[in-house]
């Protein structure tokens, strides 16, 4: 989540559901909360009791626009057009909070004179290389040398301040422009505007919530940017009411971020290494760390995961075992990894708890793809669609793939349940919950770890006796773990060692006591831990406080563990002014106390506990003793929320709006019409269309539906789930079911470039047309939750999704692309060339 | 599409549920009218003279039907096995919980009835009970049989119109009496197919099949426009009763003045029967409108 | 006689009720109780969405019984949406996988093999895969990875077992085609 | 009592109504549903009700339709077209239930006794009693209570929402009230619920909201599961009026006894009177 991570410091939400209960406004933006979180939206209902006014962005008016007080259509794939405007109205009219802006974002520093912004460049900034279609970022650094002490104009008048450039870059973001390229009419964009500044200053908060209604977007890195730089001017970030609430996926997303199986990271957000660019550790420890602010001490982490993970043979003569690790070579994501399977470079895949056959983009590739596989395994706890691609596929029962040719080799292991295995989840609020084990799994059913483990012993042994050098890594990896009468690894044991641990053992035991948390980890060899930022969770007392659940206070400490250092709310140094003391007695939550001289509250505090307010580092200080007592952000350099990110981003420093890849409409705000880095992976099993195609002029977005979840597994083949919403729909305006003849409750088939997809028409006045420069443009949705098994089967939606990527984190864009709509069913061949050729007599429709 | 109408009803659903019994209850409604009315028949005939040979069939009519209708509710139960359970209690509010008692009570009186009748020889010659004493009895158990017969006959009509479906509680007052009179008509019918035609049976068709026009007419002229009496006006439920109360009114009037008194009793009869299916069919049309109850 | 006087309508007689109360009552309505009296209760978290909601599973004999919101969660208090609602289904519906199923390649079928023979074989293919496309170094800069052994998914898993598949697959046998749903 | 209360809600506490024989019911408000369908799911899941059939209705987000014998609770989409073109449209849930009504047809009706009144004023029916006459499926002034069809575990029996008697003889909310997430279902002593509905619809008309009135029908003698309407109640699928069927036991009755009376007259003077 380098959105927020760029710009507040952490990948994470800085804010929990239950705090919106004290929030004044609530705009959720990008998410449909009451679907897709509705025990969360629990507590945005409960603070409307109370008073809080209650805003949906949203293309299509949904359950949760129905409780809200104020809804805003947009056209998809606009939101930064309309925080843009809404950043430059605050700008404008002076409604930012400029105690909070001036002390805690770096609104004041100067960027260094090479920048150039998209005002200049029609849309790009400075640093564009057109050959390689990406940026070199080294124009946008700041002033000065010191990143920790960057040069400040506390006037903010200067013109390359952050500030300035912001006022600058937003010019242009009028209400006559969301107007036009969102289709927000100004008074309603006025109305929002005032809702959300009425919400700001000491006394109030607003809390802004999004999902992937804003990540699924070619540019959705920089739509979270723009929603956290106007939080951030409204002086929202680390208060309570306040924050962003980033709503994640599912149980435990937030867990396989922190402890990533991704490609491109470790786990607490340390980076993987790049081959060629972190040759050694020292190099790499030079790039992750920083000279101010919680990174500096990363190399105590870096050293301690990789004891983790080689133990003994982590060693000082052998860089703690670095070399022991992979480096990356290019994309390796799903995207990239499912490309090359196509191409016939990929020989296995496992797949534990995915069901990229129906979740994924383009499906029909990634199923395709996986007939290219020699071997696949699928762990589940359902025969899922990736599972029987072989013999039950849409490809299959149209002669595109034949079982008999398929020469992959599958497996379908049965997984165990939640309740049926012990461990822990992390869920949207960086809460780790412990459980435990209520019922053995039926059958042959395993839990992931007992499937990791017991292959894991099967491959060392085979490494123990291979000569080969590439085998090193396996035989050197500690796999201590004690295990119980299943053959399965005893899960405590691994969280311990997630917690961290003194490598020292007393008596022959593996290793010494647990370590307290995170500050105790030590670049020397002596401390192990797998994940940093959950250390304190399995401390040296032996309290799993994961599993605790006796809460208490205003943010029920003793009730699971939040990480880091069990802090409920990010960044809540700022809910105190500069000079420690509460911005307001409503909206106390972390202060200092004089008395004591230690920083108090609700809360943990996101702080050094005893650094004082005036506290003013001196010279050479490193770390967090580099930051001032003052700087509520303490894992930036500098201890500011970043409102221009100077480092770390693909596609520039600022949010800037660009169409989506597919778009029926040029650009009004840049001549550039899309982002110019987004990953597009063009080919001809994967085509695009082109902007403005007039083939395929209707918006398509997607979403998901309460009754069902995600790619089926867990909904399709339950009756109680399946039932309340047993086929796949297209959500459409009276007006342009008129205008196609297709009528409500009857069939459509929805065509893009990549597929046509049959389902049932849902006619609403829910869905409307906008008006957006000058025409018409309407605006379909659908879920995507149907499959080819289960209790209710369909098409698959994502047969319609293109391939292709943000360029920060290769997100796809599932929320705005285009297509064609007719009546009627689709031919069981999916022919979409006979769609194609239709289409091309077509007129655009209308509004009616 | 943009100007829409007012919502009237939730989504035009039904508010209430259909009935969901099948053929077996207005089989059954026809079976005891018929055979409770025959009771009634039986109590007449012993004011006439010289019919003992037609009180003893009426009595016969009804303690079969008396024994038919059970077994035809007991086959529209979800649970037959558990017919029993109509005997845990004894709930005057439910038509239902009094209609069985009241077929048990007929039953018992039909069968004593019988039985008192067709021993009468065995109870006063070989047994020497007094004559007297049986004589009473048997005249004792005929009554309570015309009682409880035309109680059996006439509680359907309560059944339905103490219901929640519009069409029938509209016509609460006239169902009994429809009912009722349509198995005072059947029962007389079906003694003139099986006894022959006499004076008293045909007057009292005649009377049947005239108050059935009554009611033939009435249902045409007066309700119009009222919602909870639509299905009445229009649908198949409406036909079957037309034909029906056709059949039983003006049809078997015409029979008997042109003195085809078999063929008014067909009619009759026929039209009984269909007029407990159509109520049936009314019913369901009635429930599935939700304007009735909005 | 006891029988007799169990029934509603003798205790309607003497009772002097209409029969729609208590005394109507069958001895098995009398005794009913909740489902989850007398069953075990195991604290856990609903694994549908990362609002993570508190459930208690309760459990008798080694099998389930019922999964409810737990009220003490200062999260969901004791509320559930209808998939966590759902979670007992989840667990329990007849489509749930009981047996490794393996399919041979180019075979039309399914067919039922042992855990220990699939885990072998796993393991040898994964080792060869890996050894055939093991790429050490690439222009002289070190790599050593295969990008031809695959892995996804990872949001429904519990944090310990992505700690182990990310130490097993990436930083012991060298894979980087590691993703999960946290990318899409 | 508000949203967030926790274990000091009546939606979540143990209770002893039953015991104490405290009235009870449900306060359903509108204006604080999502249409999550939770309170269907988990009714299902503990009452182990089979499915209603996988089909699409178009109504809206509702496939369910109907209350039925196996969905004792229904969550109604209203969804309103917009009256003018920019106006937010209107998207209403209302999750229906049975009313347990003060005077209950079906109750009423029942010919074995199958259906009683519980302690805390549930109207409950008895499956191991019920022989499926389907008496009290027309005589549910509501169309809540039906019978269900094979083959599936208590086919030919009527059900309906058994008001979680099982569970509040333990001391447990409702399941349905229980899951709900927004506490759009309340459940509680009566009483309270009618005093907090009439505070509710006080509350929303002050905030300006128009036509918001307390479902309580007076000719059914009140409801036990209170609603909230906004708007037409018809929108909601709610009777204007509903009628307890036994009020017309006195006209039908008097009509049958005159029937009678009328038969056996008739038939006494048809035989006397062509007697000789
Ligand atoms: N019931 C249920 N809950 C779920 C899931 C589920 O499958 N079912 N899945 C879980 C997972 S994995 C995730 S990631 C989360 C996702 O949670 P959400 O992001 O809330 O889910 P979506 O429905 O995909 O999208 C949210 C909304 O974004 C809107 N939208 C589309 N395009 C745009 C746009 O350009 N701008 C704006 N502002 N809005 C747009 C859609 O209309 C939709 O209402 O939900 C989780 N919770
Ligand atoms: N068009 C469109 N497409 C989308 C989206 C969209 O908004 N629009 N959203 C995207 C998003 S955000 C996501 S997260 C994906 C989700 O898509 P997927 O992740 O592919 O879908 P799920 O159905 O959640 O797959 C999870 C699987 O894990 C299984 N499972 C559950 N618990 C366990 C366990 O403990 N062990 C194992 N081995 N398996 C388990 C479940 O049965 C289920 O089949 O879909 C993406 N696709
Ligand atoms: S109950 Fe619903 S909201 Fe809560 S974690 Fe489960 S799926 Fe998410
Ligand atoms: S609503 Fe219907 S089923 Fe429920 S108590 Fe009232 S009459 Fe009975
Ligand atoms: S169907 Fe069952 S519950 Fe309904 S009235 Fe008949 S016996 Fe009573
Ligand atoms: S009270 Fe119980 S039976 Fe009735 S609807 Fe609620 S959960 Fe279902
Ligand atoms: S559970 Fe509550 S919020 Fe959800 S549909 Fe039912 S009543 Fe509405
Ligand atoms: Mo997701």
């Amino acid at each position: 989540m380098p959105g927020l991570g760029t710009t507040l410091g952490r990948g994470g939400a800085t804010t929990a559901p239950q705090d919106l209960l004290r929030a004044d406004c609530i705009l959720i933006q990008g998410s449909s909360m009451a679907e897709a979180h509705p025990v969360a939206f629990r507590w945005v209902v409960a603070a409307k009791e109370r008073g809080a006014t209650v805003i949906h962005v949203d293309p299509r008016f949904s359950r949760t626009s129905a409780l809200a007080d104020l809804w805003i259509p947009l056209r998809a794939g606009t939101d930064i057009v309309l925080l843009g405007g809404l950043i430059r109205h605050v700008l404008e009219h002076e409604l930012y909070f400029r105690e909070y802006v001036l002390a805690f974002t770096n609104a004041s520093v100067l960027v260094g004179e090479h920048f150039r912004d998209t005002e200049d460049l029609a849309g790009l900034f400075s640093g564009y290389d057109p050959e390689q279609g990406a940026y070199d970022g080294a124009s946008w650094r700041f002033a000065g040398d010191d990143p920790a002490r960057p040069e400040r104009d506390e006037t903010l008048t200067d013109p390359r301040c952050v500030l300035q450039l912001l006022r600058r870059h937003f010019q242009r973001y009028t209400p006559e422009l969301v107007r036009d390229v969102c289709g927000v009419p100004p008074e309603l964009f006025a109305q929002l505007a005032r809702a959300l500044t009425d919400a700001s200053g000491p006394d109030k908060t607003a809390a802004l919530c999004y999902a992937v209604g804003w990540t699924q977007h070619s540019k959705g890195v920089q739509i979270i940017r723009a929603g956290a730089i106007l939080q951030l001017l409204l002086g929202n970030v680390g208060r309570p009411g306040g924050g962003i609430l980033a709503l994640r996926g599912h149980a435990s997303i937030q867990g396989s971020t922190d402890i990533p199986t991704l490609y491109d990271l470790l786990p607490g957000y340390l980076p993987m290494p790049k081959a060629g660019v972190h040759t050694s550790l020292d190099q790499y420890l030079g790039a992750v760390r920083s000279r101010g602010g919680g990174w500096h001490d990363a190399d105590g982490y870096v050293v301690s995961l990789l004891k983790a993970y080689y133990g003994g043979r982590a060693r000082a003569d052998n860089d703690w075992g670095f070399d022991f690790l992979p480096r990356i070579t290019r994309d390796h994501s799903h995207f990239g990894y499912f490309m090359e399977m196509m191409d016939g470079k990929v020989e296995g895949l496992f797949v534990m708890g995915q069901n990229p056959a129906v979740g994924g983009q383009h499906a029909r590739f990634e199923r395709t793809a996986l007939s290219r596989l020699k071997w696949l395994v699928v762990r589940d706890l359902v025969e899922v669609e990736t599972a029987s691609f072989w013999y039950d596929s849409p490809e299959v029962r149209r002669g595109e793939l034949h079982t008999t040719e398929i020469g992959t080799e599958v497996f379908l292991m049965p997984a165990a349940g939640h309740a049926e295995k012990a461990g822990t989840f992390t869920n949207t609020q960086r809460l780790l919950q412990f459980r435990d084990k209520a019922v053995e799994p039926p059958g042959d059913a395993k839990s992931e770890l007992w499937f990791v483990h017991q292959l894991a012993r099967r491959l060392k042994e085979m490494a123990d006796v291979s000569a080969r050098s590439e085998d090193e890594p396996l035989r050197a990896l500690d796999w201590w773990y004690p295990e119980n009468e299943h053959g399965e690894p005893e899960v405590h044991a691994v969280l311990a060692e997630i917690n961290g641990y003194h490598t020292e053992p007393d008596d022959g035991a593996h290793h010494g006591p647990q370590v307290a948390g995170f500050a105790d980890l030590r670049a020397d060899g002596s401390t192990a831990c797998g994940c940093w930022i959950y250390s304190g969770v399995l401390g040296p007392d032996g309290v799993n406080r994961a599993r605790q659940r006796a809460p208490e206070g205003a943010y029920f400490h003793g009730w699971g563990y939040a990480w880091p250092a069990d802090r409920r709310i990010l960044y809540n140094r700022a809910s105190a002014r500069p000079d420690g003391a509460p911005w307001s007695e409503a909206k106390k939550l972390v202060w200092w106390d004089h008395e004591r001289r230690r920083w108090t509250g609700l809360d943990v505090p996101d702080f050094v506990a005893d650094k004082a307010p005036d506290y003013r580092p001196p010279p050479g200080a490193v770390g967090l003793a580099a930051l001032r007592g003052d700087a509520p952000f303490v894992m930036q350099a500098d201890g500011l929320s970043q409102l221009f990110v100077a480092k770390g981003l693909a596609d520039g420093p600022l949010p800037s709006h660009y169409e989506a890849i597919e778009s029926p409409v040029d650009n009004s705000v840049y001549e550039q019409q899309k982002n110019p880095v987004a990953r597009l992976h063009v080919r001809p099993d994967n085509p695009l269309a082109e902007p403005g195609d007039p083939r395929f002029p209707i918006v398509l977005t997607t979403y998901r539906l309460t009754e069902h979840h995600t790619a089926g597994g867990m909904s399709r083949f339950l009756t109680h789930l399946a039932e309340l919403m047993p086929e796949l729909f297209v959500e459409l305006s009276p007006e342009l079911a008129t205008s196609l003849g297709i009528e409500h409750g009857g069939v459509a088939t929805v065509v893009t470039p990549r597929g046509a997809v049959q389902a049932r028409a849902l006619v609403t006045a829910r869905m409307r047309p906008l008006f957006v420069a000058g025409r018409w443009v309407h605006q379909v949705a659908m879920p995507f939750h149907w499959g080819g098994r289960g209790h209710v089967t369909g098409d698959v939606t994502n047969d319609l999704i293109p391939l292709l990527g943000e360029p920060n984190v290769g997100i796809h864009e599932a929320k705005a692309l285009c297509c064609a709509l007719f009546p009627g069913p689709r031919p069981p061949d999916a022919s979409i060339p006979r769609y194609l050729a239709a289409m091309a007599v077509r007129p655009t429709p209308e509004r009616v | 599409m943009t100007s829409p109408e007012p919502q009237t009803s939730y989504h035009g659903q039904p508010v209430l549920k259909p009935p969901v019994w099948t053929w077996e209850v207005p089989a059954y409604f026809f079976v005891g009218g018929t055979s409770g009315m025959s009771g009634v028949l039986a109590l007449g005939s012993l004011a006439g003279e010289d019919s003992l040979l037609l009180t003893r069939g009426l009595l016969w009519v009804a303690l079969v039907g008396a024994l038919v209708s059970p077994v035809l509710l007991i086959l529209d139960l979800g649970r037959p096995a558990r017919f029993l359970n109509m005997l845990r209690v004894f709930k005057w509010r439910s038509a239902m919980s009094l209609g069985v008692w009241t077929l048990i009570a007929f039953t018992s009186c039909a069968g004593t009835s019988v039985l008192l009748f067709e021993g009468y020889a065995v109870l006063v010659r070989e047994l020497g009970v007094a004559a007297e004493l049986v004589t009473v009895a048997l005249s004792t158990a005929i009554a309570l049989t015309a009682v409880f017969g035309a109680l059996l006959a006439t509680y359907t009509g309560v059944l339905l119109g103490a219901s929640a479906i519009p069409v029938w509680a509209a016509n609460r007052a006239l169902l009994p009496l429809h009912f009722g009179v349509a198995g005072l008509g059947s029962a007389a019918s079906l003694a003139v197919l099986l006894a022959g035609d006499s004076t008293p049976l045909l007057l009292l068709l005649a009377a049947a099949a005239a108050v059935e026009t009554l009611l033939l007419i009435k249902n045409e002229v007066s309700g119009r426009g009222r919602v909870v009496l639509a299905p009445l006006r229009r649908g198949s439920g409406a036909t079957r009763l037309r034909i029906a109360t056709l059949l039983m009114g003006p049809v078997a009037l015409a029979g008997l003045m042109i003195g085809a008194a078999e063929l008014s009793a067909l009619a009759f009869l026929a039209g009984s029967l269909l007029s407990r299916y159509a109520w049936l069919a009314l019913g369901r049309e009635s429930a599935r409108d939700p304007r009735a109850v909005l | 006689m006891a029988g007799f006087r169990g029934l509603p309508l003798f205790a309607q007689i003497f009772g002097r009720k209409d029969g729609t109360g208590t005394e109507a009552m069958s001895p098995r309505t009398r005794q009913l109780s909740a489902r989850t009296t007398g069953s075990q209760t195991t604290r856990s978290v609903c694994p549908y969405c990362a609002v993570g909601c508190g459930q208690l599973v309760h459990h008798r004999d080694g099998e389930l019984v019922a999964i409810e919101g737990d009220p003490e969660s200062p999260i969901n208090q004791g509320t559930l949406c209808p998939k966590g609602a759902a979670s007992l289904e989840l667990l329990t519906h007849p489509a749930r996988l009981t047996q490794v199923l393996y399919r041979a390649p180019h075979t039309r079928a399914w067919e039922v093999v042992s855990t220990s023979w699939a885990m072998d074989r796993i393991a040898q293919l994964v080792w060869e895969s890996r050894a055939r496309t093991f790429v050490k170094e690439v222009a002289g800069e070190r790599v050593g990875h295969s990008s031809a052994v695959a892995h996804l998914g990872g949001a429904t898993l519990d944090d310990e077992e992505n700690y182990l598949l990310k130490k097993l697959f990436t930083a012991g046998l060298g894979l980087v085609s590691v993703s999960n749903q946290a990318r899409i | 009592m508000a949203i967030g209360d926790g274990l000091a809600s009546n939606n979540q506490r143990r209770h002893l109504y039953v015991e104490q024989q405290v009235t009870v019911g449900f306060f359903t408000d509108p204006t604080l549903c999502i249409g999550c369908k939770a309170c269907e799911v988990a009714c299902k899941e503990h009452n182990a009700l089979p499915h209603d059939g996988f089909v699409f209705t178009a109504m809206s987000y509702d496939n369910t339709g109907a209350l039925g014998a196996s969905s004792y609770r229904h969550v109604k989409f209203v969804e309103e077209t917009a009256l003018a073109p920019d106006a937010p449209p209107g998207f209403l849930f209302l999750s229906d239930v049975c009313k347990h009504c003060e005077r209950a047809g079906c109750l009423e009706a029942c010919p074995t006794g199958a259906i009683v009144r519980t302690e805390v004023g549930g109207v409950f029916v008895q499956d191991d009693i019920c022989n499926g006459c389907g008496y009290c499926v027309v005589s549910c002034p509501f169309g809540v209570i039906d019978r269900r069809q094979g083959p599936v575990p208590g086919a030919g029996g009527a059900h309906k929402c058994t008001f979680c008697y099982d569970r509040q003889k333990d001391g447990l909310v409702p399941a349905c009230a229980k899951t709900c997430p927004t506490e759009s279902i309340q459940f509680g002593p009566l009483s309270e619920l009618r005093e907090r509905a009439e505070a509710r619809r006080q509350t929303l008309l002050d905030r300006g909201i128009a036509g918001v009135s307390v479902y309580d029908p007076s000719s059914v003698g009140g409801i036990h599961a209170l609603f909230l309407t906004v708007g037409d109640g018809a929108r909601f699928g709610l009777p204007s009026s509903p009628e307890v069927p036994t009020t017309h036991l006195r006209a039908a009755w008097s009509s049958a006894l005159l029937t009678s009376l009328f038969a056996i007259v008739a038939s006494a003077l048809a035989f006397w009177g062509a007697g000789p």
